[in-house]
Parts: C-alpha cells; structure tokens; sequence
C-alpha cells in the first residue's frame, strides 16, 4: 500500500485499526461508561468504511445507513444510560464484573 | 498532496484519541478525547465527501450522545474503586491484543486490502449534500425512517421507566 | 414544615409573552425617558455634588470642650464601659484644676471596631463626646491611622457641626462653674 | 492576478475579518450591557475611568477592567484537573468566533474583473453547521465546571448541559421549519431568498420576503432557545448567583475569566448575527434588492445622506442634552467640555452628509462606485440588525427575573417543543396547499 495517493484502501485500513481499538476498549476495561464508548468507537469505524464505500460505489445508501446507525446508537446510548442509572441506584457501583448476579 | 497530509493528520489524530480513550482511568477524559475521534471522523466524512453525515456526526454525535453520557458520569457519585484502569493483568491484555490484531486487523492488512483495486467513482457535485441524501432516505428508504422513528420513540420511552425513580 | 402551593400560570399565560412584552415596555419606557431628559434623573455625581445629610445623622466622633480648651471629659470611663465593640480606650491622669478629679492622658477611638451605636454618648454624663461630624467616609491606608486620638477628637471648635441639629442633650450633672456652657 | 489566488485572498481576508468582527464586538457589549442596565434603572452608569480625561462615555472602563484582569493572580484550586481546567475558557472562546465564519455580510460584488464575496465559508450544509458549532459549546461550561473541582460549579456545569441539550431540540426545530420555506441550507441563498417580496397563494404583499414574516414561531422558538445556549437571563442558571454563586466559573480568574467572559458576550453578538441572518434578511435593504441598488448610485447616495443626517443630528441632540446634564456637575477640564466636543463631532458628521448630498445631486459616478456603495448600504443595515439584537438581549436581561429551573424545563419541554412540532406540521400542510 503506497503512501501516496490516498486510495480507498486507506480508510478501510483506518476503519480497522479503529475497529480494532474499539473491541480492546470492550474487552480490557471494567467501567460500563468505557464500554458503551468504545463501543460508539466500533461504530464509528463502520460508519467510516460505509461512507469509503459509498465514494468508491458513487452510491448515496451508505450515507443513509450512517444516518440510520448514528440514530440507533443514540437510542442506544439512551437505553443504555438509562440501564447503568437503574443499575447504580441499585448496586452503588458501575464496575461490570459487579453485575452478575441475577437476583436482586 | 494536500489531501494526503489531511488524511494523516486526522487518521493519526483519530488513533491516538482512540488509543488514549481507552487508557485513560477517568471516564470524563475517556469522554473528551471520544470528542476528539468524532471530530477527527468528521473530517474524514468531510473529505470523503460527506458533507451533510460529517456535520450530523458533530451535531448527534460529540453534541448530542456525548453530552448525555458526562451528564450521566457526573450524575453518578463515582467510587475510587470504579477508577481502575484495565480488568486483566498487563499480560492478558497484551495477549488479547495480539489475538485481536492476528484475527481482525491484520488479514484485513495484509491480505485483503493489498489484492483488492479499489477506485474512487466519479461522482456529481452535489454528491452527499443534504439534498441528496434527503431525496434518498424519502424515497427508497422512507419504510425504514418511519421504523427508525419508532424505534426512537421506544427508546425514549424505554430510558423514561428505567431511570426515573415513580413514575 | 409549611409547604405553600404556588399559583402556577394558566392558559395563554404559560407563553409568558405578554408579560414579557409588557415588562420590556416599562423598561423601554425608563429608558427613553432617561435619555430624553437626563437632567431629571434622580442621581447624584457624588464626589462633586453631595447630598445634605439629614440633621440627626449619627456620624463620626468628636470630644467636646470647656471654654479654656481643656476636654470636658473626666474619665470617668461610663463610655469605655458602654461600649459593646471595646473600641475605646482611655487613660486618665491627675488633673490640675482641683474642682475637676481626673482628665484623660490619652482617648482612643478605634475606628476598626467601631460599630456606631452610640451608646458612648448616651452614658457621657457630661455631654463630652458627640458623633454628629458628617464624615461618612470614614477610610485609612493603615490600620494605626484608623485609631483616632483625643487631639484628632478635639480638633474643632465647639460650634454645631449640622445645622439644626439640636437632639435632648443629657441631663448636666454636674455643678458649681463646671455646669454645661 | 489569476482568479483562483483572488479567491483564496479573498477567503483569508474574510476569515480573518469573522474572527475579528466579535472580539470588536466585545468591549462596545460590555459598554452597552453597563451603560443599559443603569439606565434602565434610572442610574448614570460607569463615567469615571479615564485616559488623559478623556472618559468616552465610560468606554474607558473596558480598558481599566483588561488590565485588572491581566495583572490578577491566576490561580488554579487544589485537585483540580489542570488540562481541562485550562482547557475550557480557551474552548469556550474559540467555539464562540467559530459559527461567524458562515454569516455573509454583503451581497457578492463584481469589481475590478473578480467578484468579490463577503463570506468566509459558504457551506453546502450551511445552517446546520451553526448548530453543530454551538452544540459544541456546552462542553467548555461542563468541562470548567467539573474540573475545577468545586460543588456550585459542577452544578453549574450540570444544570447547563441539561439546560442546552433540552434547548437546542427547539432550536433545531426552528431551523427544519426555515430549510422548509426556504428550499435550501445555504446561508448565501437563504440570505437571497429573503430579498424577494412576501408572496402569499401567488400575491405579492407589501412585505420583504424576511424568516419573521414566513415563520413567526419559529422566530419566537429560536430567539427563546438563543437566550437559552448563550446562557443568558431570563436562562442563566448556569451562572444563577443566587444559589451557585457565580456557576461554573466561580474557581476562574484573571485571563481565564477574562477568557470566559468575552466568550460569553460574544456568544451574543454571534446570535445576534445569526438571528438577523436568517430571520430579519441578512444583509438585505427592506423593499430594495441588491440589482436595484447597484444601479442607482445616485438615488441611494441622496438616501444614505438624508438618514446619515437625520441619524447624526438626533444623535448631537442627545450627547448634547448629556453634556448639559455633566456640565453642571464637572465644573473644570475635559470632563467639562468632552461630551460638548463629541456633539459637535455629530454635528460636524451632518454638515458632511449635507456635502455628501450636494455632490450626490451634480456629481458624476465611477462604473465602481454602485456596487462598492452598495455594499457599504448593505453592512451597515445588518449592522442596524444585529445592535437591535445586541440591544434586545441587554434589554430582556434587565427588564425579566430568572427562571426556577423547573419552570425552565417545563417551558422547554412542555411548550417549545410541542409548539415546534405543531409549527412544523402547520409549515408542512401550508406549503403542501399554496404549491
């Protein structure tokens, strides 16, 4: 892959690295608020290659599907803030691995 | 040339906010520098001629999204103990790492993105204006939108009756 | 606990607009008749211009004197006594008129603990110490400058500070040709 | 010179020029926001500060304040976060020069061979670019008032985030219903639109084509949630010193503050700008389109005398009656003869309208001199709108107590809201039917 110029290439690899970032982000921290985040990150990385795709296609649905994913991980934050306020209020905590119990 | 310095500043920008976002032990930092990432994507959209996405990414993402998460990280009372920078052991997670980069990051690397002959399409001025884009979404995606509505209102809803104390 | 229900706005009154619109007339109105008309804006330039005090103003202290110049005080210490701050200090001294016991070596006032109640000159029982000098501004670089002494007290003639000012002075006590001039 | 280059001159410049423009505005706010209290309140105002007696009409205080604040001690509190501490004024600020850059100030003219815009940036997404850019601003507040580690600022910080998120849903609304009527997101074009006449089923109406004539309630949500973001009474209650002390500035000083604070009344003149932008036509003259006036120069010279020389006499008139007023009271130096010497200046500007008419009448036109004419027309009538602005949030400021923050939610929520969709839903059906 040649530095110059910039070809579709670029930001598909740019997408996976953050993908990837994104995916250690969920599975190396304990806090739910560094989840949900590196979580919108994956999202992000998606959007990106979407958005490549559509340039590459000359296609405009790949922008609609940004739209559409951007407004799905607002209702998801949403949901999900919700879920750790309840669960705060209950535990007094937001460590993820005190989350395990079905009961109570 | 200018396009590809543009393109390395914000690709590089955008891995160290991300690489920082999930180092970082508070989550307010972790949440600016997730600010920083959505601002650096929207350059990218930008270049890519996005313009109409590359401003809703500011607007819903780092002004709408991510004001709502500090509010909630400042609304709740955190411990010392919900501090802690990483789960495992420094060794796991340099493991995971490398398992992750063996798995995702580097076929797609090395082997995918290389064979492949990606060119950009030649594309109209007004690609990706907010015109554009409505005309697309009202007319082949209008079933979809009506449902994305829903499923907001459901969310909303949702969010209401979890987090509110009586109802 | 009294909880009181507040009157919550009804109806078109919710929008606020017409209230709003109506106080951003009142104001407009102050405005277009301030500028309209500034002579008859009821302010004072207060360095150059001052109002007249009003003619019982409690202002600062002044020790008054006998006809010779000497403090009418005896230091008899009723003020010192009084005082609920303990802003005044006073040492007496042995006076040389034998019809007068004691005179005051030293009379500080200090202007820092001051609280200006007055009650130093409701105690005088020789209507020795006053506070009708119209000095409201009462400032000082340090804090030694802010202590009055019994000569800065008794710098003035013993005229009447504010005019028509003329509150029940106390009751003269005393006797022989020290009685009240 | 190639056009290209011209152009790209021609952007910096105006950059450059946006950036500017409200840090200008600035210090004549602060004048305005003390001098207009006070005399709302039936008080003379600041007079006292000075530079070789010479007061401005306590113009000089801005000055004394600059350097006040730049001497004062800069302090950070204990187990603050120092990069967030001193990142947020400085955030703050440049967020509130950023939403400018979109603003045209005059009509694009042809001169010289190039034409020459008034417009640093014109965006295709254009209007949406102003929310996202203030959207952006809530987080200086969140960020000064977490990080500066201080219960009454976090609240602050808290109340202000919530406060904004609730208002800018109204705001958006405002700004659907305005790409609804006028067809487009370009700021250029919305601009152009509105210099047509009001056309109602086909007829005209003595009206100019203006956003408060087409959509009054969206007029009505977007000037209440402007109050709203830019933090402004009857809507502080970031700042609502009652109970906050003074929100989620209270750990700043010196330049940090001094920071914040200008960030605070430029947020201002940007709404202002933006207000007059899309609701009151910009830069456009009412009743007089920009072809019209670029070709009678002769016309609009005779006009812009005539009101330059009702403007500069009423304006004598007035500092005059306040020098009479002043006059009695400094009864020696400059203070004495200094605002006769500025109603004079008015004056002497009236004889030189006087002038201005005379050769208007007899004199003989350069093929530039329309256009450049025009355009000087054009910024001075969007100036005139945007100090109406700049004037009506110092007025409500003083005139309107402050919100109880329930209150303040149930408007935004309750009723903008609602009256947004309904405004919405009624803008909808309208255009549906007069199509």
């Amino acid at each position: 892959m040649e530095l110059y110029p910039i070809t579709p290439n670029h930001y598909l690899a740019l997408s996976a690295v953050l993908f990837t970032i994104g995916i250690a982000g969920v599975l190396t921290r304990k806090n739910v608020f560094m989840t949900l985040m590196s979580l919108e990150l994956m999202l992000n990385a998606v959007n990106l290659s979407f958005i490549t795709f559509a340039k590459v296609n000359s296609d405009l649905t790949g922008h609609v599907f940004v739209l559409f994913v951007v407004s799905i991980a607002a209702a998801e934050a949403c949901v999900g803030l919700a879920i750790v306020i309840a669960l705060f209020r209950l535990k007094e905590t937001v460590n993820l691995d005190m989350f395990k119990s079905l009961k109570n | 040339m200018l396009e590809a310095m543009v393109f390395y500043i914000l690709a590089a920008a955008s891995v160290i906010f991300g690489l920082l976002l999930i180092t970082r032990v508070n989550p307010i930092s972790s949440a600016m520098t997730l600010i920083g990432v959505f601002g650096a994507l929207a350059g990218l959209y930008a270049m890519l001629n996005a313009s109409f996405v590359s401003i809703i990414q500011i607007l819903v993402y780092a002004g709408g999204i991510m004001v709502l998460v500090i509010f909630v990280i400042m609304l709740l009372n955190l411990h010392k103990d919900d501090l802690q920078p990483m789960r495992a052991q420094p060794f796991w997670v340099i493991l995971a790492l490398v398992a992750l980069f063996g798995t995702i990051l580097g076929p797609i690397l090395f082997c995918v993105l290389p064979n492949k002959d990606w060119t950009w399409g030649s594309l109209t001025p007004d690609f990706g204006t907010l015109m554009m884009v409505g005309e697309k979404i009202f007319s082949d995606f209008l079933f979809p939108f009506e449902i994305l509505s829903l499923i907001l209102l459901t969310a909303v809803i949702g969010a209401l009756v979890m987090a509110k104390r009586k109802l | 606990m009294r909880v009181v229900d507040r009157a919550e706005p009804k109806g078109a009154q919710k929008f606020y607009l017409v209230a709003v619109v109506r106080g951003l007339i009142v104001t407009m109105g102050h405005v277009m008749k301030n500028v309209l008309n500034p002579k008859r804006m009821p302010v004072v330039f207060y360095p150059e211009q001052k109002k007249d005090l009003p003619p019982a103003t409690r202002g600062r202290h002044r020790l008054m004197k006998r006809e010779d110049g000497a403090p009418r005080c005896t230091a008899c210490m009723l003020c010192a006594t009084a005082c609920p701050a303990e802003c005044i200090h006073i040492k007496a001294e042995e006076s040389p008129d034998p019809n007068i016991e004691k005179l005051p070596e030293r009379f500080e006032i200090d202007m820092l603990r001051c609280v200006f109640c007055g009650f130093c000159v409701d105690a005088c029982p020789l209507d020795a110490i006053r506070m009708d000098v119209p000095d409201v501004t009462i400032a000082g670089y340090t804090r030694e400058s802010m202590v009055y002494t019994k000569e800065f007290l008794m710098n003035h003639n013993n005229e009447d500070v504010v005019a028509d000012y003329n509150p029940p002075r106390p009751v003269i006590l005393t006797h022989g040709p020290h009685a009240r001039p | 010179m190639d056009n290209q280059v011209f152009t790209l001159i021609n952007i910096a410049v105006m950059t450059v020029v946006m950036w500017i423009t409200p840090l200008q505005f600035v210090p004549f706010m602060i004048w305005l926001e003390r001098k207009g209290s006070a005399i709302i309140q039936d008080r003379i105002g600041p007079n006292r500060a000075e530079i070789f007696g010479f007061r401005f009409f306590g113009m000089v205080h801005n000055f004394s304040d600059v350097v006040k604040l730049l001497n004062k001690e800069n302090i950070t509190p204990t187990h603050a976060n120092r990069f967030f501490y001193t990142m947020a004024p400085f955030w703050s600020m440049t967020v509130s020069l950023l939403p400018l850059l979109i603003i045209p100030l005059a009509a694009p003219i042809d001169i010289f061979g190039h034409t020459v815009r008034f417009q640093a940036a014109d965006f295709s997404v254009g209007i949406l670019y102003i929310l996202s850019i203030t959207s952006m601003g809530v987080f200086a507040v969140i960020l000064a008032g977490w990080a500066s580690n201080n219960k009454f600022s976090l609240m602050g910080g808290i109340r202000s985030s919530a406060q904004m998120i609730s208002y800018e849903l109204s705001m958006g609304l405002a700004i659907v219903a305005l790409l609804m009527v006028y067809q487009d997101a370009q700021v250029s074009s919305m601009v152009e639109t509105q210099g047509r006449w009001l056309t109602v089923f086909g007829h005209e109406l003595p009206l100019p084509n203006w956003g408060i004539f087409l959509q009054p309630v969206a007029f009505v949500l977007f000037l209440v949630a402007s109050f709203a973001e830019t933090n402004r009474n009857p809507f502080d209650l970031a700042e609502g010193e009652s109970e906050l002390v003074a929100g989620y500035h209270i750990e700043y000083s010196s330049v940090k503050f001094a920071l914040f604070f200008m960030a605070e009344y430029s947020n201002m003149v940007v709404a202002s700008f933006v207000i007059a932008t899309l609701f009151l036509g910009g830069y456009q003259v009412p009743y007089f389109s920009t072809d019209v006036l670029a070709a009678h120069p002769q016309e609009v010279l005779i006009a812009v005398c005539i009101l330059g020389f009702i403007k500069s006499v009423l304006l004598g008139y007035l500092i005059g009656l306040k020098a009479r007023q002043q006059e009695t009271v400094f009864k020696k130096g400059v203070a004495k003869w200094e605002p006769f010497l500025f109603s004079g200046l008015f004056y002497g500007l009236s004889i030189l309208c006087l002038a201005g008419l005379i050769y208007a009448f007899n004199g003989s036109f350069a093929p530039w001199f329309g256009p450049v004419l025009t355009t000087l027309l054009q910024m001075g009538c969007l100036l005139a709108k945007v100090l109406f602005f700049c004037w009506l949030f110092v007025w409500v400021r003083w005139t309107l107590p402050r919100f109880r923050y329930d209150q303040l939610m149930n408007l935004g929520w309750k009723m903008l809201l609602p009256l947004g969709l309904v405004n919405l839903l009624v803008t909808g059906v309208w255009l549906l039917i007069s199509k």
